[in-house]
C-alpha cells in the first residue's frame, strides 16, 4: 500500500506546468461513509488524464470533489486541499468554478428532462458572455458532432434514448467553451463507433482548442488508447499511475482492465467461475 | 408454479417463444420501430444490437407491454397478445432490467430483490398484516430463493444496504438480482454491461450465461459492446433507426454489410 | 333578453373575475414552482405578510411595538407618519426582497438537491415561523388597507346593461366590482410579463433548467443562490400584489392567509408549471364554481364552492394529469 | 461501548427479518412497552391524559397511517382531516345505532368504513401523481367536511350539528363520555396504538410493504416487474384511511368527546398529520410515533415554558411559539432531511462506530 | 381564580383581543379598587386557546387544577366539549350570547349558564326589530339569512323558520363556507333577489366581506342586521364609510360613556395594568368582555352572601350565578347604569329573560349607537323548542331532569 501512495506522488509528471492539482483527499458522505482515503492526482495543462478503476472505487466521488457538487450529496472533503491554477478551489461554488472554465459532465446523464434538446444545450451557455453569435457557432459544431441531436432537437429531453442523453449532457458542456472538462463515463451506453467519435473528439479539442481533459472511465482500452496519463483508483486510494502508454503494458492493468492474458484477447464466454481478481490492497 | 412456467411448459428449448410481428411504434412524429418482426426461441441468447436511438430498448417495452404499438402483434407462448398490462405480462414470466437502473432507492438491496419475488407470493393482506400462518412461511420459502440469487450474484455483504448509495456496477446486479428473482421464462436485460470494466463485464457474462444455463431462462439482451455481444449471443437482431437490418448469428452479422455501415464501422476482430 | 340568461351572464363574469383573484394568488405558487420545484406551502402567508408590511409601514405602525412594550413597558405604537401609497409598496418590495435573500441564505442554501417533499416541508416551517413573526411584528388586529383602489359596483356597466332586459322585468343591470376590474388588469399584465421572461430569457431557461435537476443545474454554471433569489422576489412581490387586492376587500387580517387554498384547485388545473395556466385555471374555476352555485347550489344546500373548485380540478386531471398546460409528467424506463 | 452489533449472529432467516434484530433494541422496547403500560396509568392525571398523552397517541395511530400511504407508498395526501371525520362520524353513528356493541369493536368499524371512503379517494391516484395528488386529496378534505355538515342524518338531527359521545365501557370500566377516567382512556387507546403498529410494521415489512415502497420509488419499474399499482395503491389507500378512521374515532369518542366537523376536522388537521410524519421521518414507523410526539409536546411545552415560567403575555407566547416551531422544523430538516428518526439512526450508527470515527 | 380562555391569535384573533381585554381589566380593576370580590383578590389566568377546541380542552384541564370558579370557553365547539366536563367536575360555565342554547333549562343543565340571552333570542329581536319596523305587518317581506355554514350560524335556523310560519314572511337561507373570503354568489343572489332585509350569522373575516359586499351592491345598509358577533368596529370599518347605517344586535351598552369607563381608566390603563395594548376601552368586543367579567364577580358576590364564606368554591359559585339577580340599582351602584338587561337567573332558567338591543353604525363618527333598549324575545317560539333539545340532550346522555324547588 505504502509503496503506491509513494509511486503516486513521485510520478507526477513534471514536464507540463499542473493545471488542476488534487492533493491527498479524503471525503466523507453523510457524516459516516469514509469514501476517498488520500487521493491525489494532477492534471497537466494541455493533457488528457484518465482515472480508472471498478465499480465504486471512487471516480465519480473525486470528479465532485473537484467540481464542488459533493455539498449537495451531503459529502465533504474532510482532508487535502484542490489547486486550479495555483489557486485553492475548494471553497468556490460550482458555478464560480465553471466561469472559471471548469465543467463537469455528470455521470447517468443528468439531462433536463423538460428542455428539448436544444434548450439543454443552451443552458450549457449560461455563464457564457461571447455573444449570442459565438454560442450559435458551438451549438453547430456540436450539432455537428452529434448529428442525431439535430434531428431530436426540439424533443423533450426525457423522451429521448440513453444515448441521446448521453450526447445531450456532453454537448451542454462543450456550449460552456471550457477549458477543463471533467468527464464521467462519458462511453456509457454509446455505441462503439460513437465513442470512438466521441474520443477523436476529446483529441481534436485537446490538440486543437487546448482543452485540459480529466475523464473517469470503465472502457480502458480506449481511455489508455487517448490519454496521456492515466490513475488507477481501487477502493478510495490511487493504487498505480503512470503514462498511459506504461500503464497499457502492465501485465496487471492488461489481465484486469484490458481483458487481455496471455497476449491474447479473452473470450467472454469462456471466463472461468468466479475468478476474483488479486487485489492490490485488501 | 406460476403462470409464466406454466405457459412456456410445453415449449421446448430451441421452439419459438415469442414472435414480434411486423410492429411499428411511434410518438408523434418520431418513429421509433418500423415494421419490425423477428422471434426469439426458448433457451437462446437472443441479443438485440443498433445504433443509439435505433428503437432498442422501446422494443423491449413492447414486449413487456409498456408501449403499445399502433401496429403489430406479439405473439408469446402461441398465444397472441392483447390488451395485457405490464404487470400481467410480468406474472406470464417476463422480466426485465432497465438502461437507466430503476432500482428502488429507498430499499435494500434484499427488499429490492424480494420485490422480484412478488409474483411468485399470495399470501392475504390478514395474514400479512398479523405476520402468522401463510405469511410468514412464505416470506421465509422465498426468502430462501432469494437468499440463493444473492449467493449466486456474490452481493452477501450488501445485503441490507439502501441501493441508493452503491456504485453504479453493483446497482446492475443488483438489478440483474431483481429481475432474476422472478424465476423468469424470459429475461430482457436493457445495457447491463454499461459503465462496466473488462473485468465486471466478464464476471456480468458469467452471470448470464449461468442463469441460461443454470435455469433454462431465455435471454434477450440489448448491448453495444461487440465483443461482448458477439461472444455470448447465438443470435442478433439489428436495428438501425428503428428499422431492422439484420438478423442472424454471431458471424453471419459481423460479415453483413448493411450493418457494418449503418454500426460497427470497422468489422471488429 | 330575459333576465334570466343576464342573470347567468352576471354569474359568468363575476365568476371571471372571482378567478383573476385567486389565478393572483396561483401565480405565485407557479413562480416558485417552476423555478426549483418548491411547492411553496409559505405563498399564502407572504401574502399576508407582505399586506400587513404594507399597511404598517404606510400607517408608521412601529414593529414589533406589543414586545417592545411588554418588555420594557413603553407605549409605543405608531411613529406618526402616514405615507404616500406608492412609497409604501416601493418599501414592501424593498421588505420583500431582504425575506427572498433570507429565505435562500437561512433555509434553501441548505437544502439543495433534496426531494420535492423535504423542500415543501421546509416551506411549512417557513410559514410557521413568518406567521409568528408577522403577527409580532405588526400585530393581529384586522387593519384596514387603502392604496386608493377604486371599490363598489361600476355603475357605468350597470347603466349600461340596464337597458338589455325585456321591458318591464325588474333588472338592475349588470354588477362587477371595480376592484375586480383592476385585479384583472393587473393580473393580465403580470401573467404576459412574467410568461415572456421565463419562455424567452436565458434566466428563464435556468429557472426551468434548475426545477429539473439541482446537481445538473449547478454544474452547468447555473446559480441556484442566485435563480432562487430572483423567484422568491418575483414571488414576493406577486404575493403582495395579491395581498394588496385581497386585504383591500375584506382587511388585513389572518385570514388573508387562507386564500391559498383558494388559489391551489386553480394551480392544479392549469398546471404547477404554467403562468398562462395560472389564469386560465383561475377563470375555469372561478366560473365553474359560480355557476355551480348559482344553478345547482340552491338544491343540495349551497356552500359548495369550497369543495366544488377541487372536485373540478379533479375532474380535469384524470383526463390530464398534469393540468391543462402544465409540463408533461414524463414517464420512461 | 454497550451498544454494538457485532456477534449478534442470525443463524434463521425468521430470526433476520424479526422486527428488533438487536437485543439491546429489543429489550429498550419490551422495557418501554412494561413502563407504558404497567407504570405510566398509576401516574396519570387528567391534565396529562388530555392534554399530552390522548393526543399524543391518537396522532400516533393517523400518523402511522398517513406514513402508510406517504411515508411508504410515496402517495401525499391531504385529506386526512376528512378521513378523520369518516373516522368519527362513523363512529358516532355505529354507537348511537347500536348502543351495546362493544366500543371496542365499534371503532374498528369505524375503521372500516374509513377505509372503504379512503379506497373511493385512491381510486384517482392511478392517474394523478406527486402534488398534483396531493392537492387533489384536498377534494375529501373538503367535501367530506361539507358533506357531513350538511346531512343532517350524519348527526342525528340534533340541533346545534354537534355530535357527543354517549357513555360507552369494556369490562365495567366507562370508556368515553365524561366519566371515564384518565387511566381507563389511555389503556384503551394504547393499547390500539400497540395493536396497529404492530400490524402496520407487519404489512411494512411483508410482500405488501414492499409492494408500496416499489410503487413509492419507482411506479413503473415495479409495474413491469409485476407489481399490480392498483391494488398496491388501493391496498395502501385502505389501510392507511383504517388507521386515520380509527384514530377519528379515538379522537371524537375518547379524546374530545363532542366534536363539530369543520372545527375538529378541519384541513389543518391534515397539514398538522402530514408535518408529524415528515419530521418524524418518512417510510419509518418509529419516525411516526417521534413525529407525532414533536408535535403534540413541543408546543404544549413551549407554552409551558413561556406562560407559566416565564410569565409572558398568551399572545406574544403564541407568536413566538410559532417562529420556533418553524425555526425547528427548518433546522431539522437541516441538520436531516429525512427525518428524526433517521437522525436517531445516525446518531446511532456513530455510536457503534464510537471511537472510531468512521 | 378566574381562568379566560382566550384566542388572541389564528383566524379569528382579532375579535377575541378586545374581548380577552375587556374581561382581565375588569378584574384588575376589582382587585385595584375595590380590594378584590368582597375582600377576596380575584386572579386571572389567561390561556390562548387560538378558537382551536383541542387547545380548548387542553386549557381546561391545565386550569381545573387551580381551583377555578367559573369558565367561558368563548367558543361554541369548546362549550360542547365541556359541557359534560365541567357537569362532571362540578364547575360552572358561563357562555353568554354563544354554546349551547338549550342550556338555557337549567333543570338539564345544572351547570352551564347561557344569560342573558342566546342565538334564538336573536333571531327572535331581529324578527322583532323588522316587525316595529314594519308596523307589525311582514306577510309579504323577503328575509334573507346570510350565515356561516357551521353549527354556529345554523342556529337560528329553526327559530327563523319557526317565525316565518308565524308572521308570514319568507325566509331565503344563504350559507357561506368558512372562512368567508369570497362571497360574490351569495351576493350576487341577494342582488338579484332583492330581500327587504338581511340577517347575517357571521363571524371573522366572513363578517368583513359580507358588509363590504353590501356595500358594493348597494344594499341599503338599515335593512342588513348582524347577530352580536357580527357587529364590532372590526366588521364594518375595513367597508369604510358606506357601511354606515349597519345594524347588528346586542345585549350590552356600546360606547364607553359611563363611569366605569372613568375607573378603568383612572386604576389600570393610567396605571399601566391593562392587559393587552390597552386601546380597545370602549370597543364593542372589549365591552362584551368586561360585561362578562362584570357578571362572573357579581355571581361571586351573591354566592359569598349565600353561603356566607369569603372564599368560595365552584359549587358555592355556580349557586351564585343561579341566584344571580341583575337589578337597575345594582348596575347603578357599579357604575353601568342601563349597560346591559335586567334579569334575573333561576334553577329552571339558566338564561335570563332573553333581552336584547338593537344597534347601529355611524360612520361619521366612527361608533355604533344603540336605538333601541333592551327588548324581549319571542319566547312563545323558543320555549318549545329549548324544551325540545334539552329533553333530548338528556335522554341521549342519560341525564336526570333535575325537580327545582
Ligand atoms: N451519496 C452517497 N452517500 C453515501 N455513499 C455514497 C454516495 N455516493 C457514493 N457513495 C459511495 O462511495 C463509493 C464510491 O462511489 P463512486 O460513485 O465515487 O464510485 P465510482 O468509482 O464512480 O463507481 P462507478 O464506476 O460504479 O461509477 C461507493 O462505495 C458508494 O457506495
Ligand atoms: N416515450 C417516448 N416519447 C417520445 N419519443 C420516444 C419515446 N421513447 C422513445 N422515443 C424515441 O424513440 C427513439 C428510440 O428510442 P430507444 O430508447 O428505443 O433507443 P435505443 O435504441 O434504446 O437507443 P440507446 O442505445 O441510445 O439507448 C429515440 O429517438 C427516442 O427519442
Ligand atoms: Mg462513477
Ligand atoms: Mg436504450
Amino acid at each position: 500500500m505504502n509503496t503506491a501512495a509513494t509511486t503516486s506522488e513521485a510520478a507526477v509528471p513534471e514536464q507540463a506546468e499542473a493545471l488542476l492539482e488534487v492533493n491527498n483527499i479524503e471525503v466523507i458522505y453523510n457524516h459516516v461513509i469514509l469514501v476517498l482515503k488520500g487521493v491525489s492526482l494532477s492534471v497537466p495543462m494541455g493533457g488528457i488524464t484518465a482515472i480508472l478503476g471498478g465499480n465504486g472505487a471512487g471516480k465519480t466521488t473525486t470528479l465532485k470533489a473537484i467540481s464542488n457538487l459533493l455539498h449537495s450529496e451531503r459529502g465533504v472533503v474532510t482532508k487535502g486541499s484542490i489547486l486550479y491554477r495555483g489557486t485553492p478551489i475548494d471553497s468556490l461554488s460550482p458555478e464560480a468554478l465553471v466561469k472559471r472554465g471548469v465543467i463537469q459532465v455528470m455521470e447517468g446523464r443528468h439531462c433536463f428532462e423538460h428542455l428539448t434538446i436544444e434548450d439543454n444545450l443552451l443552458t450549457g451557455a449560461y455563464t457564457r458572455r461571447d455573444g449570442k453569435a459565438a454560442v450559435k457557432r458551438d451549438l453547430e459544431m456540436v450539432y455537428n458532432y452529434f448529428p442525431r441531436l439535430r434531428d431530436r432537437r426540439k424533443s423533450l429531453a426525457g423522451y429521448t434514448s440513453g444515448g441521446e442523453q448521453q450526447m445531450c449532457a456532453i454537448g451542454r458542456a462543450l456550449l460552456a467553451n471550457p477549458e477543463t472538462i471533467l468527464l464521467d463515463e462519458p462511453s456509457m451506453g454509446l455505441a462503439p463507433q460513437l465513442v470512438e467519435e466521441i474520443f477523436e473528439n476529446v483529441k481534436r479539442l485537446n490538440e486543437q482548442e487546448g482543452v485540459s481533459f480529466l475523464l473517469a472511465e470503465q472502457n480502458t482500452n480506449i481511455a489508455l488508447r487517448y490519454a496521456h496519463y492515466g490513475y488507477i483508483l481501487e477502493s478510495g486510494r490511487v493504487v498505480m499511475d503512470g503514462a498511459a502508454s506504461e500503464l497499457r503494458d502492465n501485465a496487471d492493468v492488461k489481465e484486469f482492465y484490458l481483458g487481455v492474458s496471455e497476449g491474447a484477447k479473452r473470450s467472454f464466454r469462456n471466463v472461468k467461475h468466479y475468478k476474483r481478481r488479486k487485489r492490490w490492497l485488501s | 408454479m406460476n403462470i409464466g412456467s406454466k405457459m412456456a411448459s410445453n415449449i421446448q428449448p430451441g421452439e419459438e417463444l415469442l414472435r414480434i410481428e411486423n410492429i411499428s411504434l411511434s410518438f408523434g412524429g418520431v418513429k421509433a420501430l418500423t415494421e419490425v418482426s423477428f422471434d426469439i426461441k426458448r433457451g437462446e441468447v437472443r441479443a438485440i444490437i443498433g445504433p443509439n436511438g435505433a428503437g432498442k430498448s422501446s422494443m423491449l417495452n413492447v414486449i413487456n407491454g409498456f408501449y403499445h404499438p399502433q401496429v403489430g402483434e406479439v405473439w408469446y407462448c402461441g398465444q397472441k397478445r392483447k390488451g395485457l398490462k405490464p404487470f400481467q405480462i410480468a406474472h406470464q414470466g417476463i422480466a426485465r432490467t432497465f438502461q437507466n437502473i430503476a432500482l428502488f432507492k429507498g430499499m435494500s438491496t434484499l427488499d429490492n430483490i424480494m420485490t422480484g419475488r412478488s409474483t411468485h407470493m399470495r399470501a392475504n393482506m390478514l395474514s400479512q398484516a398479523i405476520w402468522r400462518g401463510a405469511a410468514e412461511k412464505e416470506e421465509i420459502k422465498n426468502r430462501r430463493f432469494v437468499e440463493e440469487i444473492i449467493d449466486f450474484l456474490e452481493i452477501q455483504s450488501i445485503r441490507k444496504t439502501p441501493v441508493g448509495r452503491l456504485p453504479y456496477g453493483l446497482q446492475k446486479r443488483v438489478e440483474l438480482g431483481r429481475a432474476l428473482a422472478a424465476e423468469p421464462v424470459l429475461l430482457l436485460l436493457d445495457e447491463p454491461m454499461a459503465g462496466m470494466n473488462v473485468e465486471e463485464k466478464e464476471d456480468m457474462s458469467r452471470f448470464i450465461l449461468d442463469v441460461q444455463s443454470e435455469f433454462g431462462t431465455t435471454i434477450a439482451i440489448i448491448e453495444h459492446d461487440m465483443g461482448v455481444v458477439m461472444d455470448i449471443s447465438d443470435r442478433l437482431v439489428v436495428l438501425d433507426y428503428g428499422k431492422k437490418i439484420g438478423d442472424g448469428t454471431p458471424e453471419e452479422i459481423r460479415n453483413n454489410q448493411a450493418v457494418i455501415d449503418a454500426y460497427l464501422g470497422v468489422p471488429h476482430e | 333578453m330575459s333576465p334570466e340568461i343576464l342573470y347567468t351572464a352576471e354569474v359568468i363574469l363575476n365568476g371571471l373575475m372571482a378567478g383573476v383573484m385567486y389565478a393572483l394568488v396561483a401565480l405565485g405558487f407557479v413562480l416558485i414552482f417552476k423555478a426549483s420545484g418548491i411547492f411553496n406551502y409559505a405563498q399564502g402567508v407572504m401574502a399576508l405578510f407582505a399586506a400587513m408590511t404594507l399597511v404598517g409601514i404606510q400607517n408608521g405602525q412601529v414593529p414589533f411595538s406589543h414586545l417592545i412594550n411588554a418588555v420594557f413597558g413603553t407605549q409605543l405604537h405608531h411613529f406618526g407618519w402616514h405615507l404616500p401609497a406608492i412609497v409604501a409598496i416601493l418599501l414592501t418590495v424593498v421588505v420583500m426582497i431582504i425575506f427572498a435573500i433570507l429565505v435562500e441564505r437561512l433555509v434553501l442554501k441548505h437544502l439543495v438537491n433534496q426531494e420535492p417533499i423535504i423542500l415543501f416541508m421546509a416551506t411549512i416551517g417557513l410559514a410557521y415561523f413568518m406567521e409568528g413573526f408577522g403577527d409580532l411584528m405588526w400585530g393581529s388586529e384586522i387593519k384596514v388597507l387603502d392604496v386608493g383602489l377604486p371599490k363598489g359596483a361600476s355603475l357605468a356597466l350597470e347603466e349600461y346593461t340596464v337597458g338589455w332586459a325585456t321591458e318591464g322585468s325588474q333588472y338592475y343591470g349588470m354588477y362587477v366590482d371595480k376592484l375586480d376590474m383592476v385585479a384583472a388588469l393587473v393580473a393580465i399584465a403580470l401573467v404576459i410579463t412574467l410568461s415572456l421572461f421565463s419562455q424567452y430569457t436565458k434566466t428563464g431557461r435556468a429557472l426551468r433548467a434548475v426545477a429539473d435537476d439541482h446537481q445538473a443545474a449547478l454544474s452547468v454554471g447555473i446559480s441556484l443562490r442566485k435563480i432562487w433569489v430572483i423567484t422568491w422576489c418575483i414571488a414576493g412581490v406577486v404575493a403582495m400584489v395579491a395581498g394588496v387586492m385581497w386585504g383591500s376587500k375584506s382587511g388585513v387580517q389572518f385570514s388573508l392567509s387562507l386564500i391559498a387554498l383558494k388559489a391551489l384547485p386553480v394551480l392544479i388545473l392549469g398546471g404547477f408549471t404554467s403562468i398562462p395556466g395560472a389564469i386560465i385555471g383561475g377563470l375555469i374555476i372561478g366560473v365553474g364554481e359560480k355557476l355551480f352555485e348559482y344553478s345547482i347550489g340552491p338544491m343540495i344546500g349551497g356552500a359548495t364552492e369550497n369543495w366544488f373548485a377541487y372536485v373540478l380540478a379533479l375532474f380535469f386531471l384524470v383526463f390530464r394529469p398534469q393540468g391543462l398546460f402544465g409540463d408533461k409528467i414524463i414517464e420512461r424506463v | 461501548m454497550f451498544y454494538r452489533q457485532a456477534g449478534d449472529f442470525k443463524t434463521t432467516y425468521r430470526d433476520d427479518i424479526q422486527t428488533f434484530p438487536l437485543k439491546q433494541d429489543r429489550w429498550g422496547y419490551y422495557i418501554v412497552l412494561a413502563i407504558a403500560f404497567l407504570v405510566v396509568p398509576f401516574f396519570i392525571n387528567d391534565y396529562w391524559t388530555s392534554a399530552v398523552m390522548l393526543p399524543f397517541l391518537i396522532y400516533a395511530i393517523a400518523a402511522l397511517g398517513l406514513n402508510i400511504l406517504t411515508g411508504y407508498c410515496g402517495q401525499v395526501s391531504l385529506g386526512t382531516g376528512g378521513f378523520l371525520a369518516v373516522g368519527a362520524y362513523g363512529c358516532y353513528k355505529i354507537m348511537t345505532s347500536f348502543p351495546d356493541l362493544n366500543i371496542f369493536v365499534v371503532v374498528l368499524l369505524s375503521g372500516l368504513i374509513t377505509a372503504a371512503v379512503g379506497m373511493l379517494f385512491g381510486i384517482p391516484s392511478l392517474r394523478i401523481k406527486g402534488f398534483y395528488l396531493a392537492v387533489a386529496t384536498l377534494a375529501a378534505q373538503f367535501f367530506l367536511v361539507w358533506l357531513f355538515n350538511k346531512v343532517p342524518w350524519f348527526y342525528n338531527n340534533s340541533a346545534s350539528g354537534q355530535i357527543s359521545s354517549p357513555e360507552r365501557s369494556m369490562f365495567g370500566y366507562a370508556i368515553t363520555g365524561p366519566n371515564a377516567d384518565a387511566p381507563v382512556r389511555y389503556l384503551f387507546c394504547l393499547t390500539l396504538l400497540v395493536m396497529l403498529a404492530w400490524v402496520a410494521r407487519n404489512l411494512t415489512r411483508g410482500r405488501l410493504g414492499r409492494s408500496w415502497m416499489a410503487i413509492r420509488d419507482m411506479d413503473i419499474a415495479a409495474e413491469i416487474i409485476g407489481v399490480n399499482p392498483l391494488r398496491s395503491k388501493l391496498s395502501a389507500f385502505a389501510v392507511s384511511s383504517f388507521f386515520i378512521g380509527v384514530a377519528g374515532a379515538l379522537f371524537f369518542s375518547v379524546y374530545l368527546g363532542a366534536v363539530e366537523v369543520g372545527e375538529a376536522f378541519g384541513i389543518n388537521q391534515s397539514f398538522l398529520v402530514l408535518f408529524m410524519i415528515i419530521i418524524g421521518g418518512l417510510g419509518s414507523i418509529f419516525g411516526s410515533f417521534v413525529g407525532a410526539a414533536f408535535l403534540v409536546l413541543v408546543p404544549v411545552l413551549l407554552k409551558n415554558i413561556m406562560v407559566n415560567w416565564l410569565g409572558w403575555p398568551t399572545d406574544i407566547a403564541v407568536h413566538i411559539e410559532f417562529m420556533v416551531i418553524g425555526g425547528l422544523i427548518i433546522v431539522f430538516l437541516i441538520a436531516e432531511p429525512h427525518g428524526l428518526a433517521q437522525l436517531w439512526r445516525l446518531a446511532k450508527d456513530k455510536f457503534l462506530l464510537w471511537p472510531f470515527p468512521h | 381564580v378566574f381562568p379566560s380562555l382566550s384566542y388572541r391569535t389564528g383566524a379569528y384573533g382579532a375579535n377575541g383581543i378586545p374581548f380577552a381585554d375587556g374581561y382581565a381589566d375588569y378584574f384588575t380593576l376589582v382587585n385595584e379598587r375595590d380590594g378584590g370580590i368582597g375582600g377576596v383578590a380575584a386572579k386571572v389566568i389567561e390561556c390562548e386557546t387560538g378558537y382551536n377546541t383541542q387547545k380548548g380542552v387542553e386549557c381546561y384541564e391545565s386550569t381545573k387544577g387551580e381551583s377555578p370558579l367559573i369558565y367561558q370557553p368563548l367558543s361554541t365547539g369548546i362549550t360542547y366539549q365541556l359541557i359534560p366536563k365541567v357537569t362532571a367536575d362540578g364547575i360552572p360555565m358561563h357562555t353568554m350570547g354563544y354554546g349551547r342554547t338549550s342550556a338555557k333549562n337549567g333543570q338539564v343543565f345544572s351547570n352551564v349558564f347561557n344569560y342573558p340571552a342566546n342565538y334564538w333570542d336573536g333571531a327572535s329581536h331581529a324578527i322583532n326589530h323588522i316587525l316595529g319596523e314594519n308596523g307589525g305587518d311582514i306577510k309579504d317581506k323577503n328575509v334573507a339569512l346570510v350565515y356561516h355554514n357551521s353549527a354556529y350560524g345554523k342556529e337560528p335556523i329553526r327559530t327563523l323558520t319557526e317565525l316565518s310560519a308565524k308572521h308570514g314572511f319568507k325566509l331565503t337561507e344563504v350559507p357561506v363556507d368558512h372562512p368567508g373570503q369570497e362571497q360574490k354568489s351569495q351576493w350576487l343572489q341577494i342582488r338579484r333577489t332583492r330581500p327587504d332585509y338581511v340577517l347575517m350569522w357571521g363571524w371573522g373575516v366572513m363578517n368583513q366581506v359580507a358588509i363590504q359586499e353590501a356595500v358594493n351592491i348597494g344594499y341599503p345598509m338599515e335593512n342588513f342586521i348582524g347577530i352580536w358577533w357580527s357587529g364590532s368596529e372590526n366588521d364594518v370599518i375595513p367597508a369604510g364609510p358606506k357601511a354606515n347605517g349597519y345594524k347588528a344586535l346586542t345585549f350590552h351598552a356600546v360606547g364607553s360613556d359611563f363611569p366605569v369607563f372613568d375607573d378603568i381608566k383612572k386604576h389600570v390603563v393610567d396605571a399601566g395594568k391593562a392587559a393587552g395594548a390597552g386601546d380597545q376601552v370602549g370597543t364593542v368586543l372589549y365591552n362584551r368582555g368586561m360585561y362578562a367579567a362584570m357578571l362572573a364577580v357579581e355571581a361571586a358576590k351573591t354566592a359569598q352572601e349565600i353561603h356566607g364564606t369569603k372564599d368560595i368554591n365552584a359549587g358555592q359559585m355556580r349557586d351564585g350565578m343561579e341566584a344571580l339577580v341583575m337589578d337597575a340599582a345594582k348596575m347603578e351602584s357599579l357604575g353601568m347604569a342601563g349597560f346591559g338587561p335586567e334579569f334575573t337567573v333561576d334553577c329552571k332558567n339558566h338564561g335570563g329573560p332573553g333581552l336584547g338591543a338593537m344597534q347601529q353604525w355611524d360612520a361619521g363618527a366612527g361608533e355604533w349607537k344603540l336605538i333601541s333598549d333592551f327588548e324581549a324575545s319571542d319566547m312563545d317560539i323558543i320555549q318549545p323548542l329549548i324544551d325540545e333539545d334539552s329533553n333530548a340532550f338528556a335522554e341521549e346522555s342519560k341525564i336526570e331532569v333535575r325537580e327545582c324547588a
